[in-house]
């Protein structure tokens, strides 16, 4: 075969025109709807709450998995502002727009752990091993240096040599409890964050 | 020169050796797949070529390997044509008689070597296209180089690729069309030979070299 | 907050010093972008750096940290030589007019009845002249020579705008500006309102730089007004409430203190804090105090607190002195506590002097954590290379950490700065085994009074009376624990005038303090709650936002203490006649019978103007004081003194008296004064302070926030810098003589050198959110590097002006 | 409907018109950035990267308070902070902070360049959108782009830039960005809406003191769906170099304007006129005589 013949020119034309009538058939890309991303909260549940980090105190909204039937467990997905709330209308600062990854913060403590004296490590502990443990201990301290009358012979009732650092952004209802038993053990060294 | 091929009466020249026309069709496929690639991101109408890739993804994806392929390869071919391909001064009275030369009219024109003046024309033309499309395609390579360039190079980079291929595209166009128009030439690239009054035609000055090149004897291959 | 949050849109005029709102607060600041797109509102900035507030702010001042008494002392002195005050609101409204003993004095930086050995005064003299009817002397015309107002005028006229230049390197032209921009507020239809915070609070004068402010704002009339006020931006999201709720070593819930040693007899507790009237005819609310300690200790302990056990008075413990954080840790560090529970709090991170800190927490026999998060204060006995560089086997601290959950996984009530109590709901549970604070509060105390009731003990009685009326012992609900700290009926409650008239039947709630009564009828576990959950249910979780009068007042959405009131002292908006000095913003008003308007009149609703009842209900004398009497440890007025660690090392004001350099009442112990640095060693002023982008030490475990500002960094002026040799992003050391950190230099043009008395004075700025755990990148706790001295009134620490060292590294 | 309307009027690499014959009648949307209330919180930042679940490397600090330090794949916008001495004002401090991200032109250069059909299209309601299964990661919307905004991301090598939460508003509510801005530097409307809003605070801004205050809307894209307030209106580039006079690059607009139909005319018309050369001359072949001449010659060199 020294050249090409008319037909075999021919050939390879119509081969390359049906090559691309076969592309526009099915080979190409079906030409792709433009659909937006679809909307995430759709039908997801809607809770009211308030940012836990400053006391603008902004409402936000948390959208979660599932509707709350029996057999669904929520999931967090979502935070943003509640537009109702009259201080932040809807808005959040980049603190409050990302709560998301505070609910889901790898750091999340999910069960009780003990340190011995001198270890390295923690170890998991169940809650009645932790709650007995404290109160054993918290009672010890208590019944050995409870204070009832001071040197002059006044009655002061106080137990000085354990203390607590109550939290600044837990609830009132947190808040109140812990104070009602706190004070009813007699402790003084209480402090909370109000001032750092 | 002996026969080589298995018709008795025909005695035929070698116009190609084996690795010429390996290294040239090697390079053919790669410009088509270049081209064809290239071609679908170049013009929408043409975007339906990036099926034939395995769509538009792989299409940005092999383009750059397949110029680089082209590209390599074409230096090889180049680096062993180059010599070939000097201009000489009756390429030039060659070139002015283009009239003839598209009507048919050799017997007019100056004897040709190797190479007329339209192949050394194409094969410059090749050596620079494919040099642009080379350098630009790099900048323009976004997974591995762009980050280097500035968006203004690589704006001009663009413009400097696209026309770089347009030229590449419509002179492989005119090679190709030569190869129908000037028949046996196909033959010359697929076989590697000619029959001597083909090169007699065409390449008279190159049929003389080959015949004193191989004077007394010819030569077996 | 006076005032609240989107009352700041009313202001014409907005302040921003000690505080940085715009970085802190982002949210509330929206309304300071607000009052300046719809009201015409200009902003004022002055702060050692060139913040994110003062980006927006139409004048920005520096000044050098801690010397913020020294700028408003000088304001005050432009507005009183300048006469740039509100007239009638100062005359009526104020103790301008009462006349201050003739022993009272002030001398070369201290008051009368200094006692330098104990550091602290004899303030006997700080107070009015009685009168032979047991009242205050006044003289309404103010040319009394010993009036509050005069004494003042001689106090601050030493604050001269050449003495600001000099010790706050504030340039005197930008202060005179500032001071009649000030003064422009003293009309009666032009406010201001000063925001503040941490910046003010965490100086050992803290709370007299706030008091200066406030004299500021009440020489203006600015108190009791909309778009005025003194508006302190708290830091938690309920460290307002948890303070309501007196969650400190000397208070019971509802501001009231716990007694002191000496208050052995019940009769004298009451009689020191139900405070009788100064003045003829006042309110002086407190004369109630026996209606709220009673309602408290019948909330606490039911039947227990009888009158025949002094509402159970013993069962209160007696203070000899303040157990605050500081005291609580030296006594810690002296090897003096056995045991320590941190509930959602980071000391080791969030208190002074890491090296104390860490030692202290060394010394403990155990140390039990509550908390969502991974806190450096939990692994305080683990190595973590040059942030914690500890050996474990050497901390002998017992340490249990329990895990607990979040704000969207609980119900319950926060106080914002506003005062607004706002119920939340829970939208999840919590990780793994977390629970709530609550539950872990209440099994604790079930597991001692159980102990206790098996085994007996030291003084078990409160323990084991101590009234736990909720469903399910263990886990008291928020509903629950709301209804009682709000308050009910504990008997039927008669209308005493018509005794066939049951005000609330037994087991009410209550609608308000006013219903309490010390018979022990009522409880209510903090007074100034009471009504929050009501009769009508739950008014926290109230969410119509609707504000009928269009100056943000929305009165319907949830409640605030006291009594819904949304701008304290508002009755102060209004003149002698009871007409509002703005009428283009009334908040209240008399209409001839009663009070009304747009917001809980501060004042008996049904009191005529004509009877002369001052509006400030609260104080004795009926009116707000500039005379601070005995209230405030270091003096009756602020006075400026330096920092502990000055870069001076003198008081500019007071050149002669050494003993009046730092505040001399202020507490400080000795290892921690010896731990001091002096200028010739650490040349460069520090002030620490958080940044936009995250929020204490919480944030740099989330990882948005981490992005977004991922490692530890200080700020250097540009001229520091090119002192040191310092380019941007280089790694530089900062030390202090308490220890040292090293994170990447931001250089800048926002922190300019100042000329301090003819030195220059360069400042450092320390964000202090990178500790030790986290996904942020690890860093120095910035609190390595800070001072153990607190205010003398409060105790918070000085971190916000001490003495510095900057090398590159 | 019209401000939700995902009415497609510019397609990439499409020919033909989408359909065409609804119009936003009520107005196309807009984002305003109003710089001068802008406090470079960041919640816009956080906002977009919550909403279009993103999150970008936790990276470093390298002397200043822009992080991350640039526009990626998962940082859709960015706070971009610049200290000036302003010389009108004594040499006072301005922190100008500009909020980054796509500007939504009119005359989206991204759209133009791109050569994936349906990868990058403009809604009648004014968003430019990637579809990011259409694209095929060239990155040529970087090129195209005046504003230098579009990132290849080095996972899937696909180009990503902000949408305007285009899923947002689509089912009428504003972008994330815009909902979380604490201080009302984003407000979000109607474009005229936007310019009405922007003349109010351009006059707020004069009465104090930024006389050249002013609305960027830039004009060489046409307009864009994101605009400026500035201070200094005049100087744009004060803010991080925000382009004085944005326009689609000459050389994007040669490579992808005149140039594409006229270079496919210039194949084609190579193609034909071989063809009708073949036509018209037709093929050059070697004749018996051109064989015999050549064994002539064969001959003679033989026996030379």
């Amino acid at each position: 075969m020294s050249d090409m013949t008319r037909r075999q020119f021919l050939a390879i034309t119509g081969g390359g025109l049906a090559g691309s009538s076969l592309a526009l058939l099915g080979f190409s890309p079906g030409v792709a709807l433009a659909e937006v991303r679809q909307f995430k909260l759709a039908r997801a549940t809607e809770t009211r709450n308030t940012c836990p980090y400053c006391s603008v105190a902004c409402g936000v909204l948390m959208y979660s998995l599932g509707d709350k039937a029996k057999n669904a467990t929520p999931s967090i997905f979502h935070i943003e502002g509640d537009p109702d709330h009259p201080v932040n209308r809807g808005t959040l600062c980049p603190k409050g727009a990302g709560l998301i990854d505070f609910i889901h913060s790898p750091s999340r403590l999910k069960y009780p752990e003990y340190r011995a004296p001198g270890s390295d490590r923690w170890q998991r502990v169940s809650w009645d091993e932790a709650m007995e443990r404290i109160a054993r201990l918290m009672k010890q301290d208590r019944d050995a240096n409870f204070i009832a009358k001071n040197a002059e012979g006044q009655t002061v009732n106080r137990w000085l040599t354990t203390g607590m650092l109550a939290a600044s952004a837990s609830s009132n209802e947190a808040g109140y409890i812990t104070h009602k038993v706190v004070r009813s053990l007699g402790i003084l060294a209480f402090d909370n964050q109000a001032r750092v | 020169m002996n026969d080589t091929t298995s018709e008795p009466q025909r005695r035929t020249i070698e116009r190609y050796t084996a690795n010429e026309r390996t290294n040239h069709w090697f390079v053919a496929i790669a410009f088509v797949l270049s081209a064809i690639s290239g071609l679908a991101l170049f013009h929408p109408a043409l975007y339906w070529l990036s099926a034939l890739l395995g769509g538009g993804t792989w299409t940005r994806i092999l383009h750059p390997f397949l110029g680089v392929v082209m590209a390599i390869g074409f230096a090889l071919l180049a680096a062993a044509l180059w010599k070939f391909n000097k201009m000489e001064p009756r390429d030039w009275q060659w070139l002015r008689q283009g009239r003839d030369v598209v009507n048919n009219r050799e017997d007019r024109l100056p004897e040709v070597g190797r190479f007329n003046a339209g192949q050394k024309l194409l094969f410059f033309v090749l050596v620079v296209s494919i040099l642009g499309l080379l350098l630009s395609g790099i900048v323009l390579w976004r997974q591995f180089f762009s980050i280097y360039f500035s968006l203004g190079v690589i704006r001009v980079a663009a413009v400097v690729h696209a026309v770089c291929a347009f030229v590449l595209i419509c002179a492989i166009v005119v090679h190709i069309y030569a190869g129908i128009w000037v028949k046996g030439s196909i033959a010359a690239m697929t076989r590697g030979t000619v029959t001597p009054g083909w090169a007699w035609k065409h390449h008279r000055a190159w049929l003389r070299e080959k015949l004193h090149a191989t004077h007394p004897r010819p030569r077996s291959d | 907050m006076t005032n609240h949050w989107v009352d700041i849109r009313n202001a014409d005029l907005v302040l921003i010093m000690g505080g940085n709102a715009a970085e802190a607060h982002p949210c509330g600041f929206k309304w300071v972008t607000e009052a300046k797109a719809h009201n015409k509102a200009r902003l004022i900035v002055v702060d050692p750096r060139f913040t994110r507030s003062a980006s927006v702010a139409d004048v920005y001042a520096p000044i050098r940290a801690g010397t913020d008494i020294a700028f408003l002392g000088g304001v005050i002195n432009y507005l009183l030589a300048n006469d740039r005050i509100q007239r009638d609101y100062v005359t009526h409204y104020t103790d301008a007019s009462f006349i201050v003993r003739e022993d009272f004095a002030f001398h070369d930086g201290l008051f009368s009845g200094y006692d330098a050995e104990n550091r602290s005064y004899d303030k006997a003299s700080w107070e009015y002249e009685i009168g032979d009817d047991g009242f205050a002397r006044i003289d309404p015309s103010l040319q009394h020579p010993r009036c509050v107002l005069n004494l003042m005028k001689q106090h601050y006229s030493r604050y001269t705008p050449e003495m600001v230049e000099r010790v706050c390197g504030t340039p005197k032209e930008r202060f005179q500006q500032i001071c009649e921009m000030i003064g422009s507020t003293a009309g009666p239809r032009r406010a201001m309102t000063i925001m503040y915070a941490l910046g003010w609070t965490q100086h050992s004068i803290g709370s007299q730089m706030i008091r200066c402010a406030a004299m500021v704002q009440l020489l203006l009339g600015n108190i009791g007004v909309s778009g005025g006020g003194m508006n302190a931006l708290r830091g938690h999201s309920n460290i307002q409430g948890l303070t309501d709720l007196g969650l400190l070593s000397n208070s019971l819930p509802g501001y009231i203190t716990l007694p002191f040693d000496r208050e052995q007899d019940y009769n004298e507790y009451v009689a020191v804090r139900a405070q009788q009237p100064l003045r003829p005819n006042q309110v002086s609310y407190w004369q109630n105090f026996p209606s709220f300690f009673v309602s408290l200790q019948k909330a606490w302990w039911g039947d227990a607190a009888t009158a025949g056990n002094r509402w159970a008075y013993d069962y209160l413990p007696k203070i000899d002195r303040l157990y605050d954080m500081l005291q609580v840790f030296d006594l810690m560090a002296q090897g003096k506590m056995n045991g320590y529970l941190a509930q959602g709090f980071n000391p080791l991170a969030a208190a002074p002097n890491k090296a104390k800190m860490s030692a202290a927490l060394s010394k403990l026999k155990f140390l039990v954590i509550m908390d969502p998060l991974v806190t450096e204060t939990s692994e305080f006995w683990r190595n973590y290379g040059v942030h914690n560089d500890v050996d474990p086997s050497k901390i002998q601290t017992e340490v249990i950490r329990l895990p607990v959950t979040c704000f969207a996984e609980e119900d319950g009530a926060l106080v914002n700065s506003g005062r607004w109590l706002q119920w939340h709901w829970k939208g999840a549970d919590g990780p793994g085994e977390a629970r709530t604070d609550i539950e872990i509060m209440a099994e604790l105390f079930t597991r001692l009074r159980q102990l206790y009731q098996t085994e007996g003990g030291a003084f078990p009685d409160p323990i084991v009376n101590l009234a736990w009326p909720y469903v399910y012992a263990n886990r008291p609900t928020p509903e629950e624990l709301a209804k009682e700290y709000s308050g009910r009926a504990l008997a039927d409650l008669v209308d005493p005038k018509d005794k066939t008239n049951v005000l609330r039947k037994r087991g009410e709630q209550l609608a308000g303090f006013g219903e309490l009564r010390d018979d022990g009828t009522t409880a209510s576990g903090c007074w100034i709650f009471c009504g929050a959950w009501g009769p009508t249910g739950n008014l926290m979780a109230r969410r119509d936002n609707s504000d009928p009068t269009g100056i943000g007042q929305t009165l319907q959405w949830a409640w605030s203490w006291p009594a819904n009131r949304r701008v304290l002292y508002n009755r102060a908006s209004c003149d002698t006649n009871g007409k509002p000095f703005n009428p283009e913003r009334p908040l209240i008003q008399w209409n001839g019978k009663q009070w009304i308007g747009a917001d809980t009149p501060d004042y008996r609703v049904g009191d005529d103007p004509a009877a002369g009842v001052g509006p400030f209900i609260m104080n004795q004398e009926g009116v707000a004081r500039f005379f601070a009497r005995g209230n405030m440890t270091e003096g009756p007025f602020p006075e400026h003194y330096e920092p502990f660690e000055s870069p001076l090392g003198y008081n500019p004001l007071s050149r002669n008296e050494p003993r009046a350099v730092s505040n001399p009442a202020a507490r400080i112990f000795k290892s921690d004064r010896d731990a001091l640095g002096s200028a010739a060693q650490f040349p460069h002023v520090a002030t620490t302070y958080r940044l936009t982008e995250h929020f204490h030490y919480w944030t740099k475990h989330v990882r948005i926030n981490a992005i977004t500002q991922p490692e530890q960094f200080v700020e250097i002026g540009a001229a520091l810098a090119g002192e040191l040799g310092v380019a941007p992003g280089d790694r530089v050391r900062v030390s202090s003589n308490r220890g040292h950190i090293e994170a990447v230099a931001v250089v800048t043009k926002r922190i300019r050198p100042l000329n301090i008395d003819g030195r220059t004075v360069h400042t450092v700025g320390i964000p202090i959110h990178w500790g030790f755990t986290g996904l942020a990148r690890p860093g120095y706790i910035a609190n390595t590097l800070t001072p153990f001295v607190g205010d003398a009134n409060s105790q918070t620490p000085e971190f916000k002006a001490f003495l510095v060292k900057v090398e590159k590294v | 409907m019209a401000l939700q309307s995902l009415d497609i009027v510019r397609r990439s690499a499409t020919t033909t018109a989408p359909p065409s014959v609804r119009e936003p009648h009520t107005g196309t949307v807009a984002k305003l950035i109003d710089t001068t209330k802008c406090i470079g919180c960041k919640a816009c930042q956080v906002a977009c990267m919550e909403w279009n679940d993103l999150r970008d490397d936790i990276g470093t600090n390298v002397g200043g308070y822009q992080n991350p330090h640039d526009l990626t794949d998962q940082s859709w916008t960015l706070m971009r902070f610049a200290e000036y001495e302003n010389p009108d004002k004594g040499n006072d401090l301005e922190w100008l902070i500009r909020k980054d991200g796509c500007m939504h032109c009119a005359d989206p250069g991204c759209l133009k360049a791109c050569p994936a059909p349906g990868a990058i299209v403009q809604y009648a309601n004014g968003i430019v959108d990637f579809h990011e299964e259409n694209c095929i990661g060239c990155g040529y919307c970087i090129a195209g782009c005046p504003f230098n905004i579009p990132r290849i991301s080095k996972r899937d090598h696909k180009a990503y830039k902000c949408t305007l939460c285009s899923d947002r508003v689509a089912v009428g509510l504003e972008p994330a960005c815009i909902k979380s801005c604490p201080t009302g530097a984003l407000v979000w409307g109607t474009k005229e809406e936007m310019h009405q809003h922007a003349a109010e605070r351009v006059e707020d801004l004069k009465s104090r003191g930024f006389d050249r205050a002013g609305l960027y809307d830039p004009p060489g894209v046409g307009g864009t769906h994101v605009m400026y307030v500035l201070h200094h209106a005049d100087r744009p580039q004060l803010y991080n170099d925000l382009p004085e006079d944005p326009h689609i690059s000459p050389a994007v607009s040669v490579w992808k304007g005149a140039t594409k139909p006229l270079a496919l005319a210039g194949i084609v018309l190579t193609a034909l006129a071989g063809f009708f050369h073949y036509i018209r001359v037709g093929r050059n072949e070697t004749h018996e005589s051109d064989e015999r001449a050549a064994a002539r010659e064969t001959e003679h060199v033989r026996h030379e």
